[in-house]
């Protein structure tokens, strides 16, 4: 499904990602996790464009990433994307921001696109706040939202960048759940977390970053328990 | 005092003169705000091509040219070089709406481009992880959030704007401060004239601003918690 | 007011109005008003200080009492003589009409209905503004119903004239020859009696002493001599 | 055209004529300058008296009463009035640099009020936790950190502020624009000295950005990484 | 040493605290924990009066913070606060940020501030960035000079509104280190916190709020293995 060749990214002549290679299959949820400034939300942000690859390869089913003159937006509608900050439009109301991109993208007409977004609020657990504004909601119910809006345009792939880390603590569960739920229905999903508890739960893979790279991958048991690497072990020791 | 009043006012119906007078700054100053406002944006837009590209473009050099120079000038030159050069022989209406307008669009301009900058980094991410374009995210999603912060200092403009009109008399366009010059030169006497100019002024500036004031308390509904 | 000469002349002019008062290169006003009004204070016995404001800013200046003369090419009309005091006349000017070189116009009658530029509160002005012209009773109206574009600066007007946006131009004649000189090749200048006027100094309202002082001095000048030659250093060489 | 430049600005030493009004239009721009920020910053701390109590004051609305004055009538006006009535007699410098420092003063004001009130609320905070009072906290810990987001703001009405000046020939003080019309009325050109102005206040404006935009980077200093 | 009787807070008509009665020993450590909302930031901030109390006492040792004409400044340098989003100035140097509070209040010389500012940042561990801009450190670097610079004005009690929430996983840790040492030397402390192992491990008592009040209080084994109140246990229920 995604396929990543020798991605290197600079910033100016700051070289972020050192050459990232990996692959993972349809269906499998994989979590990122790393110490802060090893490029976890570079990579993630390369995977949808937000950031553009300086050298190397990325492949999501059928669409080669890093080709010339690659639609870039037929991409997103495809590649859905999470935020910390939630990054919802203040000015709209909870259903306008859903509803927003599939009118746009003439996927549907206004009404089917209500409908859709009443259905996705619901799942979420936000349904009753549909005609209220961002800032008259909590920080967990925003991420749902944010959620819902993503999956409004029935993305393949889900990436979430530290989708609980602006929450208070009672509120980060609630959207854990939502993500696990999306997990088990089969998403493809890559998450970049310091939710070390979910990770062990919910994820397919872990990959360790350190220092621009993917030191270290394999199973939550492989990395939490038997870690190899002498810098996951330290990360770990702080972390857990 | 109040007899100097009536000489300046209501003698040989003087009123007219200052209606008529104020009709020319209401017009010019509308006129000039909408055209301000639209290329202010356009120029504004151009700028921003430079931030999103990371280096400088065509565009937005020459929307930096053009904001430099206008800027740099005093609008009283400016005034003069559009009656007499560009735009000779026609209606003050005309040279004035134009000479404003072109004038205030470079003070815009830079007032928008800050304002679309103020607004958070992650609403143009957002918009654009929806697959939404730069344009329609810059439409739908961030442009009407910027014109909420913007507002105050448009307004700002907005009123200078208005005060400035003060100086079409120069190329013989008959505004309000034309025609105070005007009964002050048949009246001899200068304090009236001046003193109830500048309370009109103070009026229609006082409209602008609690209209603008009022836009922005309905622009901020989305605020309320 | 009180009926006492001053002891110093403070004067107003507005020195964009050459021959009569102009910023000389050492940035003083100079001209044949300033000569004038200096001479005058010379055989008085007192001081004189120039002022240099804007024209229309003259009269209020003289009510403010920042100054108690003002020799500015002023001319001595009905409404003026109701805030100051005139002198007795020290100059006679015409104004003319500036036209384009293929215009029929001959005097300010066939002006009525035209578009006039003009400079800002001058006798040009007044006249195309259709208002009464001349000393007393024998004024009348010369211009009616004429749009009149009133503009800060004479040069501005003229070049509006240029520009074709208005029909004439009426100032006075010294300047407007000045004018003419620059674009012979497309202006013309036409002079009609009717316009004639009197350049007299202003003077603090209901002094009468002072009034009657500064007349016996401009008398003076005129009879010894001393007038024919401020005349010819200042305007004629000019001309 | 060269030849009209010549008559303009060469001839009969007119350049010395120029240098005289440059001198003038500076120094009361200067001296405006300097009071408008002095007396701007006093208002603006005389406005936020009011958020400090939550409930407007009688310092707040004085301040605010005399900035809704000044802003909303013309400042050519304020000129006039100063001139004829409040300061006759008394030196162009003098009633120049007054009346464009206490214009200047009401929008520097709002200006350093949004400034100050753009510092983090957290700030204040941090300061008075120290056992710090509320004058030392706004001047060793606000003040300085709202400074630099004033900046390009103030800078903007420096340069209005000196285009402004042009208006000073009005009640006869010799400035820059002064100089070209004395010149254009013996010359009887216009366009020449108009551009040539025109060029010395776009170079006075450039420098005066130049400048800030240098101090600005200066003060920027703690925010590198 | 702290005492608290009957104190409410009004928001306008919004009543935030609803009559909080308290005693805090010398010496002590009190973490405070609860719901967002709950009122922990009122609470803490009315005891140093940052915000002012609408109705009720509040003594510490020998100041009446409620008393008229009570010199708030003065009771400042004896009551430290550490803010969750460190408010360190960012114009100033980490040592300028440090010694300027006692400079100001002529507690000591220019130089001896110096001396003990450098000695209080080597403690918390981040001598070596005296001469930075705050903008240069990292979450946790920031918090621990925070920290140092309430210290410089040697305060006999020190609070705390979540210190360590703003900060990345891996810098939580240096944090409360420094915090419990701090705790270990005496110091009177009231800490709210979303850290239970932190409490657990460091507190005397603790204090659980909910709806404007102090609903539980006690030991930490008290509070976390044994919950009294039907709300404290779903809350921790999410949170642990
Ligand atoms: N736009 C940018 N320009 C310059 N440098 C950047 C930019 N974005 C990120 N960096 C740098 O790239 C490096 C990796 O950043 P990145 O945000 O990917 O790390 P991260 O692993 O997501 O960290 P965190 O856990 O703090 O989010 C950091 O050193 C950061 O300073
Ligand atoms: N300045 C204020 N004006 C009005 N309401 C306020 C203000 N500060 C706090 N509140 C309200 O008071 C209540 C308690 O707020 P407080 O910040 O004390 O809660 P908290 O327990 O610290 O929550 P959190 O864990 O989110 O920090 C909330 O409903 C909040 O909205
Ligand atoms: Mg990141
Ligand atoms: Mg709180």
């Amino acid at each position: 499904m995604i396929d990543v060749k020798n991605l290197h990214k600079y910033f100016g002549s700051l070289e972020v990602l050192k050459g990232i290679d990996c692959h993972i299959d349809k269906g499998e949820c994989v979590c990122v996790i790393g110490p802060s400034g090893s490029g976890k939300s570079t990579f993630l942000r390369c995977l949808n464009l937000l950031e553009t690859p300086t050298k190397g390869d990325i492949v999501i089913d059928d669409m080669h990433l890093t080709e010339k003159n690659f639609d870039v937006d037929a991409m997103r509608k495809r590649v859905g994307m999470v935020f910390q900050h939630f990054n919802l439009f203040p000015h709209l109301t909870i259903l306008e921001n859903v509803t927003l991109a599939p009118i746009r993208h003439k996927m549907m007409t206004e009404e089917q696109a209500k409908e859709k977004a009443m259905e996705l609020l619901n799942r979420v657990g936000v349904g009753d706040k549909a005609d209220n504004y961002p800032a008259q909601l909590s920080g967990g119910q925003k991420q749902r939202v944010a959620i819902a809006r993503s999956l409004a345009l029935s993305p393949e792939v889900m990436l979430f960048d530290e989708p609980t880390s602006a929450l208070d603590p009672e509120m980060v569960g609630e959207v854990l759940e939502v993500m696990k739920q999306l997990a088990k229905e089969g998403m493809t999903m890559v998450v970049v977390t310091h939710e070390m508890g979910f990770a062990r739960e919910v994820a397919n893979r872990v990959f360790f970053m350190d220092g621009g790279g993917i030191l270290e991958e394999g199973t939550p048991e492989q990395i939490f328990d038997h870690p190899q690497e002498e810098r996951t072990k330290t990360f770990l020791s702080k972390v857990l | 005092m109040l007899d100097s009043f009536y000489t300046a006012f209501i003698e040989e119906q003087r009123y007219l003169l200052y209606l008529d007078g104020l009709k020319m700054t209401i017009l010019v100053s509308v006129i000039a705000i909408i055209i301000g406002v639209v290329l202010g944006t356009l120029l504004a837009l151009m700028r921003l091509t430079a931030e999103q590209k990371g280096k400088s473009t065509l565009l937005s050099k020459i929307a930096y040219v053009y904001i430099d120079i206008i800027r740099g000038t005093p609008t009283l030159t400016q005034l003069m070089i559009m009656y007499f050069v560009i735009l000779k022989g026609q209606s003050g209406l005309l040279v004035g709406s134009l000479t404003f307008g072109l004038n205030s669009a470079a003070y815009v301009a830079e007032i928008i481009r800050a304002g679309i900058q103020a607004v958070d980094q992650g609403q143009m991410e957002g918009g654009r992880s929806l697959g939404l374009s730069y344009v329609q995210t810059m439409k739908d999603i961030i442009l009407p959030q910027a014109i909420k912060n913007i507002l105050p200092a448009l307004g700002n403009e907005f009123i200078v704007l208005v005060k400035e009109t003060s100086i079409l008399g120069y190329v013989a366009i008959v505004d309000l401060t034309k025609v105070s010059d005007f009964v002050i030169s048949r009246i001899f006497e200068a304090l009236a004239p001046l003193l109830g100019t500048a309370l009109i002024y103070y009026v229609i500036v006082k409209f602008l601003t609690l209209g603008l004031n009022a836009l922005e308390r309905r622009l901020r509904q989305s605020d309320r918690r | 007011a009180e009926s006492k000469v001053p002891d110093k002349l403070i004067v107003g002019t507005n020195a964009e109005f050459p021959p009569f008062e102009y910023m000389n290169d050492k940035k003083q006003p100079e001209g044949f008003d300033i000569a004038m009004i200096k001479e005058i204070g010379k055989r008085m016995g007192k001081k004189v200080e120039i002022k240099n404001m804007e024209f229309k800013s003259l009269i209020g200046a003289m009510e403010s009492d920042s100054i108690n003369a003002i020799i500015a090419g002023m001319t001595k009309t009905e409404k003026r003589e109701k805030a100051v005091d005139f002198s007795d006349s020290y100059y006679t000017t015409n104004q003319a009409i500036i036209l384009k070189k293929d215009s029929k116009i001959t005097k300010l009658a066939q002006l009525d209905g035209k578009k006039i530029g003009v400079q800002e509160g001058t006798t040009g002005d007044l006249i195309s503004s259709g208002d009464k012209f001349g000393d007393g009773k024998k004024a009348k109206v010369l211009v009616k119903g004429a749009k009149v574009k009133r503009f800060k600066k004479g040069v501005d007007a003229v070049m509006d004239l240029k520009n074709g946006s208005v029909d004439a131009v009426v100032i006075d004649e010294l300047t407007a020859n000045e004018f003419v000189k620059k674009n012979a090749k497309k202006l013309k200048i036409v002079i009609d009696s009717a316009g004639s006027e009197y350049y007299c100094i202003a003077l603090t309202k209901g002094n009468t002493a002072y009034k009657e002082e500064v007349n016996k001095q401009i008398k003076a000048i005129k009879e010894d001599g001393t007038y024919d030659k401020l005349k010819a250093k200042y305007i004629d060489s000019k001309n």
